[in-house]
């Protein structure tokens, strides 16, 4: 195929490019978006996704609620999030351009499907006046006007296609003009049709020549005034993958489950946007997993545990109002020291709240957020591929302590992909587990010296009948009992092998100078923002750092003493301010919470234009 | 189940150490007793018996039975059980609950569990009553019912539980009581024997706060007029010299003549005519159905569970670490 | 419900200013436009009805009726709208819910909802799917059915919705779908008219994840000889030309000619033989039933609590603060 | 009726007395202690209550889990607990003596019935010798044996009761005893059993037998060595009654909906220790009262919304894991911005816990124990009579605020009880509600301009057919929204109404100095220990004063700066150190936290040793 080299003179270069695909939910525009993402990880690129779709499943063709959105960068440097403001909008319907036209750069490239500008499309886009008509967008922004809609039912003439049909090919044709506009290669998308439509040879054969015939507007016409090269990235060698959060999680559950050699139950309920790991973890059947879609989450989380209890490696998944409901059952898990791994993908709340749209604001929930002392480690994730190694560190705590784990992630995260370097298999380490079977002195409470965790002692081994339940138990027997000093006493040892695992942690890190002015304080997917704002930060000079958080609870003991190094700690957060409250809690110290609560996530400018004004 | 020599056990083995907590009187003893002498005869090995329950009076009962136990949260034993059985299928798991752990607060889990079909047997502990709370009215609890949550009477239709199983699917559903000792074992032995979700229904005596609720039917004077016991491919007899029979027409079933009376049917294509019976009023008519009211075959649900892990097994390939991650499209960086 | 004189409305009047979100071709629409016509005849004030949903596709449908409506939270609409009725038994209320909202999550409220008998209707959407959460299986998916979350198929046997009502004892159960809107509205009517708690299961195409799933059932060439459509009082017969007749004999329906067919009732001591043909399988010999499946007079619940309140107030006059206060013993210090 | 009077010479006077009767569970222990209550109360004693029964329902007699046991302290000053150590000990049986003996002050009285110490008895209560034959024993505390079974059975002889039966009436001997001892009249008492027995005279004649033969036995035989009084409090002058935590809330929302004149609707589930809300409510009917038993806590709060929904007042009640089941519908009452009132009455947790015993570890749960950003306002009751006043106050906040509020008690306050001044019908202020009616411009999301509620609009109301639901919505109109900037005003409105709440709140109060060395902060039913220990610090020239916050979410405005004028805060609390934990995430300064997780209250003397070592 055709691809321009990237040394091809009238190509230029750049370091990197955010483009926005926004057209109906029913164009494609995901589609679209991940195979420009397969073609660019393919190419070398270092890339950041950010996928937006409305949260009806199909709203009315042409409604401002209906734009489905796909955000995504690609770069020549090592990148960490989807990009701020787009460099270019693809846009496919005025109802697109409405709600994306605001967020393109300044000059950036606008590309339009006039082809669906018709006075009903207006109307429903609720413009009053045709926007392309507008002579300020030609001033400024790169304005391509393309009747897509007409340039695919040519393309795709004597297929025999209906109207309708032919137009379902659009989404291709605007790709392989990108394609072209960005010296990109069509064979990677093109592998993919031939595998997707193989069977039904009409549509592969339509898809394919408007993808290339996408690809020839853009060589042949006079359309686009430049064409560019984001050459690829220099990153680690390696074997790679595209990967989004949802998927690492359920690779890293399976992956945690083999190097501790249990089989994975996981008891759930489907909820935006956690579905996925169900979804992803159902198709692992050779790997010994098992899936259980209950009836609802209380009853996910409590065959986890039943399953827990048999010796299985019990897990539970959810979102929003799911993890509300689970909170009883946390207290048993806690009661019973079982092993028990909860993902919360978290969504926008409060209640149903923003179902397909990111927050962390179920912190301070999983902390605290259950009746009585009722301690459970909280851990997040602060990327889509970082998702792997989380759930993996949440296995090997719930297992090595017998606790349930909180495990936050959330829907930026869960949806967002990024090229991901496979670990090598000995890069993983092994998660003892050592099943209790010796009868001579068993005690269901006694408790290993280091970890304090109890013995897991499974059904079905003979002389070691216990019971447990969610009563109050005398240490060590494990029988119910109501002694004040008794409760105290394991009141505190709950606590005491919680806080505990804070011994197993790493060595806090720090990003930029051992001290300085300002610390960039943060936990789960907000890294990326930070990370990009702190490098530029670092690149103009300013003295400062970045510390990211995975262990949320009990925090790193060593947190406390890096906070003190710099005059001020900058804690950016999608919620209200959560950890920066956990931090003055615990360390007494006046921290400057940076919230954003509006169910999208944080861009690099902002944390750095914050970052500034702190410096003065 | 597979045992390879069938182990031999005295209900004493059967026994905790740790001191039985009910009321005096209460008939949950003779519930535990009579579970106890059948596990022992079951030729299960006595570590895999699992013992799950909610919260109650009733569900204290894993804390009695030396077996593996797990007293959960109130109304979620099914749940947690289903996790049980579903992880370990060769476990032999008993939900002990109440009326209200079952059917107030429970009553989600245990008509999925019941749908679902999983292998595993619930006694349901019928006092009619919260007892562990003390006393308010649950959900079989009679209309007009005065309790502290009630004074002036309960303005709630109670469940039939039998129609509610019968109405969730379940393939097995049978009623026994406390002080029927003999007839409670077998119907214990067939919930064991049934391949799929056993469904028992055990009418129990609280002393304290609901006393001889179950008097008009279970008392010693009039018991045999009162009751039927089912029995699949017999006739419909009842009385104490079996000299009353059921006939079963279209519309109802009618007392008749024993050597009229219709053979009883526990797996019917539709469940109807147990679905009819069960609903015989207590005063009525017809006498109370006890013994095994539903019996069919389905499939089971952590059979087919793990039959799909092993067909997938075969067809993909055991999963390794390593096949995991190089799975799907991947790329060489250098 | 009292209406002074009956208030005359046309459709448009119950709908709302939010644009409908529903797929286009969704079966949601169509009831939609069946509920709002109904409304309109009913002769019940506008301001006096209440939609509460729980959460799904379906369960949006508050948004679009131009009445009061509660979009509560996932599963709890029975529970919601039973402290709306009972706070105030003037309302009409109508519960709109899925097959995931109100069997799966939510089925423990409404079987203790029906076991009340609230004077109250539930509109159940069946798509026998998680229409909103993208297509998983639900509880009333048949098995082995391949969704994102059973791609191997699934191993969970469904609930059959009319059984589980009639288990739960329902006084009023009916069936529709979403493409016959005359039938659909007729049985709407029948349900408002009906004093206890009416369940109506409506079969509803999801064209997305599951399209067609009642074709079988409801396609115009084939459904008069897969439907049967019950009406109290009138023989049971179905075919395009009524040539086909059910007969009722003691252990299961049969087909027979029209005029041997037996006469449907709706209210037959324990509803069995509604229980008997709710289970007449989708590619069985007998149709599948549509219409009243069963109703009965029992007391309901909110009626008869605020007689209980009326009927204690008469006893013990109305509290005051005054007495509230100096109820008890008391004793003075000076 | 026989009763010395205070002034008799050989009556000496105390100024206060605190008795523990012990027994088994079937011996009658509460009546017995509920009866010297009314009748110490009917003297004008000021008194404080602590029963502590077993979990079961009636354990297998002579058990040590079947201890029951209630503690009274009557005194003629002004107190605020049932006492430290007691005075006085009945002990009806062994397991009683042995697991009440501890507590028993050196050389208090000691009342030991033999009757039920014979080796079976002994048996159960694991004693391997007659503890009685101890010589120790009556060197330790004022010893008295008594045969009380073989007393009452003579005291009723030619009744023609059975044995048990005549057993049955041991308590009321034992009663009568102590009249004698402490100067009691019998009227109380034997007008209750009037009552109560009047319909079974055999009874009836047995207990008044018993309870006389218990006085003579005292007034008789030489068992005694002396005879005390303890003179009336002076209480403020008023009508009084004897209040419980429980009754007292119940009648606070009855009260409380008659002010602002909307019927209750309580939604609730049977769960220990809250059920007896619900047991008194349900017999308020004649006040308009509707009580409804759900089939689950999750039901019991949402039909509590619903009826909210149509104009009533909707009150949900529970304890420990029933408030973890509330938090997904607790959400619910957030974004639909209706009242709402939620009675948790802590018990020891976590999980199933320890149902029957007392603990103050739901705070962090109450303030931040949901998904989202999902503020509700917290108030917790500090005695039993004060829950009265805290649950019209919860009611208030409601239907002013238009908010879901938490009321927090807890086991101690739900079944202790104290004397209770009858408040006066003016001092209680009535709280405006206003429904909307106008469908003019009628926006459901509209806010008062001062309290930032929405209006209240009923279905039944012409014109105001409107939707609510728990999905994010837009400002003003109510309609669904996904916009992410109107997210972000919608969370920082619901935010600001509930911090505003801090506004209607009168000044934070001081007892003790102003300013000092140590401030003891307390919360809940704390209130009483802490009280106590403060006075007897001041009463002993310590610079020591005493904070008790109402309000534990928002916290009072001017509390900063209250803390701030001490050395030290020292925080009791029954959970782990909860407020503490507040305390310094809100203020950033170091408290000393004083955490008890031992299922039962502070007593005075811990909280008064801790405040010496505070003070060095
Ligand atoms: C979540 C929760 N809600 C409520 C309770 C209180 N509770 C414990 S047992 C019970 C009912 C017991 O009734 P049943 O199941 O019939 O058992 P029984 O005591 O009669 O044997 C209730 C309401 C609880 N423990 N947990
Ligand atoms: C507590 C909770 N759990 C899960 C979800 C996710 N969820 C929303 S709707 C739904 C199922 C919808 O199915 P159904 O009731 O059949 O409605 P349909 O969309 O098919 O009309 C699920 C699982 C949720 N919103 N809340
Ligand atoms: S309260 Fe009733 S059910 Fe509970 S132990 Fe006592 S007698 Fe048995
Ligand atoms: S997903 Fe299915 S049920 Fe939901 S709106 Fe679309 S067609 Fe209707
Ligand atoms: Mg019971
Ligand atoms: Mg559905």
């Amino acid at each position: 195929m055709t691809s321009a080299a990237p040394s091809d003179p009238s190509v230029e270069t750049l370091e990197e490019v955010v483009i926005r695909f926004a057209g109906d939910s029913g164009d494609g525009m995901q589609l679209t978006g991940n195979q420009f993402t397969s073609t660019s990880a393919a190419l070398g690129n270092d890339l950041a996704t950010f996928p937006d779709y409305p949260a009806e499943i199909r709203a009315p063709a042409g409604s401002l609620f209906g734009v489905s959105g796909f955000q995504l960068r690609f770069s020549s440097k090592d990148i960490h999030t989807p990009g701020d403001a787009p460099d270019v909008l693809v846009a496919m319907n005025p109802a697109a351009l409405k709600m994306n036209l605001p967020d393109l750069k300044p000059g950036g490239l606008l590309i339009v499907n006039t082809g669906n500008f018709n006075k009903s499309d207006l109307k429903k886009a609720k413009y009053d006046a045709n926007p392309l008509d507008d002579e300020a967008l030609a001033a400024d922004y790169t304005l391509v006007k393309l009747d897509l809609n007409e340039a695919t039912v040519q393309a795709v003439e004597g297929l025999g296609l209906t109207n309708k049909e032919a137009l379902r090919c659009k989404n291709f044709l605007a790709l392989g003009m990108l394609y072209w506009v960005y010296s990109r290669p069509l064979e990677t998308t093109e592998k993919w049709i031939d595998k997707k439509f193989g069977a039904k040879p009409k549509f592969r054969e339509a898809n394919l020549k408007a993808l290339r015939a996408g690809h020839t507007i853009g060589e042949n016409s006079e359309i686009f005034q430049a064409r560019f090269a984001v050459p690829p990235a220099k990153l680690e060698a390696g074997t790679y993958r595209n990967i989004m959060g949802n998927p690492a999680v359920a690779m890293g559950l399976v992956a945690g489950s083999s190097l501790c050699e249990l089989p994975i139950f996981y008891g759930t309920y489907p909820i935006t946007p956690a579905s996925d790991i169900l979804h992803y973890l159902s198709r692992y059947k050779n790997h010994g997993v098992i899936t259980f879609q209950a009836e609802d989450e209380i009853a996910g989380i409590c065959s986890a545990i039943g399953a827990s209890f048999t010796g299985a490696l019990g897990v539970t998944g959810t979102s929003g109002p799911g993890m509300a409901l689970k909170s009883e059952a946390l207290g048993l898990a806690v009661m019973t020291e079982l092993p028990l791994v909860v993902v919360n993908v978290q969504r926008g709340g409060p209640s149903t709240g923003l179902p397909t749209k990111t927050e962390q604001a179920d912190l301070l929930q999983s902390i605290w957020g259950r009746n009585g002392e009722c301690p459970i480690p909280v851990l997040a994730a602060q990327s889509p591929g970082d998702c792997f190694w989380a759930a993996i560190e949440a296995v090997r705590m719930a297992v090595t302590y017998m606790t349930p784990v909180i495990l936050l992630t959330d829907g930026y995260l869960a949806n967002g992909a990024e090229p991901w370097k496979l670990p090598k298999l000995e890069e993983l380490e092994r998660i003892p587990v050592r099943f209790h079977t010796d009868p001579e002195n068993y005690q269901p409470f006694s408790r290993d010296p280091v970890t304090l965790a109890r013995p897991w002692a499974k059904p079905g081994t003979p002389g070691l009948e216990h019971r447990i339940g969610g009563l109050e138990k005398r240490d060590v027997t494990g029988n119910v009992d109501y002694d004040p000093l008794n409760h105290e006493k394991m009141v505190g040892l709950r606590e005491q092998k919680v806080m505990g695992i804070a011994d197993s942690y790493p060595a806090t890190e720090v990003y930029g100078p051992e001290r300085g002015k300002v610390l960039v304080l943060g936990w789960g997917s907000t890294y990326g923002a930070i990370r990009g704002a702190v490098e530029r930060a670092l690149d103009a000079g300013l003295p400062v750092a970045q510390c990211h958080v995975r262990n949320l609870w009990p925090l790193p003991k060593d947190l406390g003493e890096v906070l003190k190094r710099f005059d001020q700690v900058l804690i950016p957060e999608m919620n209200r301010g959560q950890l920066a409250r956990v931090i003055r809690s615990e360390y007494l110290i006046e921290v400057e919470s940076f919230p954003k609560v509006q169910g999208r996530p944080f861009t690099a400018v902002e944390i750095l234009e914050r970052v500034k004004t702190l410096l003065g | 189940m597979t045992t390879v020599e069938a182990p031999s056990y005295k209900k004493a083995d059967f026994v905790s150490d740790q001191e039985v907590r009910w009321c005096p009187g209460c008939g949950d003893y003779a519930i535990l007793n009579a579970v106890q002498q059948t596990f022992a005869k079951l030729g299960v090995s006595k570590e895999k018996f699992v013992c799950v329950s909610g919260i109650g009076c009733s569900s204290r009962f894993p804390y009695y039975a030396d077996t593996f136990g797990f007293h959960s949260i109130h109304g979620r034993a099914p749940a947690v059980a289903t996790g049980i059985k579903v992880a370990n299928p060769d476990l032999s798991v008993w939900i002990i609950t109440g009326d209200g752990d079952a059917l107030s607060i429970g009553g989600n889990h245990i008509i999925h569990a019941m749908r679902r079909n999983l292998d595993m047997n619930v006694l349901l502990f019928n006092n009619r009553i919260y007892g562990l709370t003390k006393g308010q009215y649950s959900p079989t609890s009679e209309i007009n019912k005065k309790t502290p949550s009630s004074p002036f009477g309960s303005v709630d239709q109670p469940f039939n539980p039998i129609a509610l199983a019968l109405g969730s699917g379940a393939t097995f559903v049978a009623r026994s009581v406390d002080t029927q000792a003999a007839h409670l074992k077998g119907v214990l032995e067939a919930a064991h024997a049934h391949k799929g979700f056993s469904f028992v229904e055990i009418l129990q005596n609280c002393v304290i706060y609901n006393n001889k609720a179950f008097e008009h039917i279970t008392d010693k004077t009039i018991r045999h007029d009162r009751q039927v016991d089912l029995q699949a491919g017999k006739p419909m007899v009842y009385g104490k010299d079996l000299d009353k029979g059921l006939k079963i027409l279209p519309d109802s079933i009618i007392n008749c003549p024993p050597e009229e009376a219709s053979t009883w049917r526990t797996d019917g294509p539709a469940g109807a005519n147990a679905f009819r019976i069960c609903q015989a009023s207590e005063s009525g008519e017809i006498p109370v159905p006890f013994g095994i009211l539903r019996q069919v075959n389905r499939p089971v649900f952590e059979t087919d569970l793990h039959l799909q892990i092993q067909a997938t097994t075969q067809n993909l390939g055991q999963g390794t670490l390593e096949n995991l991650l190089m799975e799907g499209e991947t790329w060489q960086v250098s």
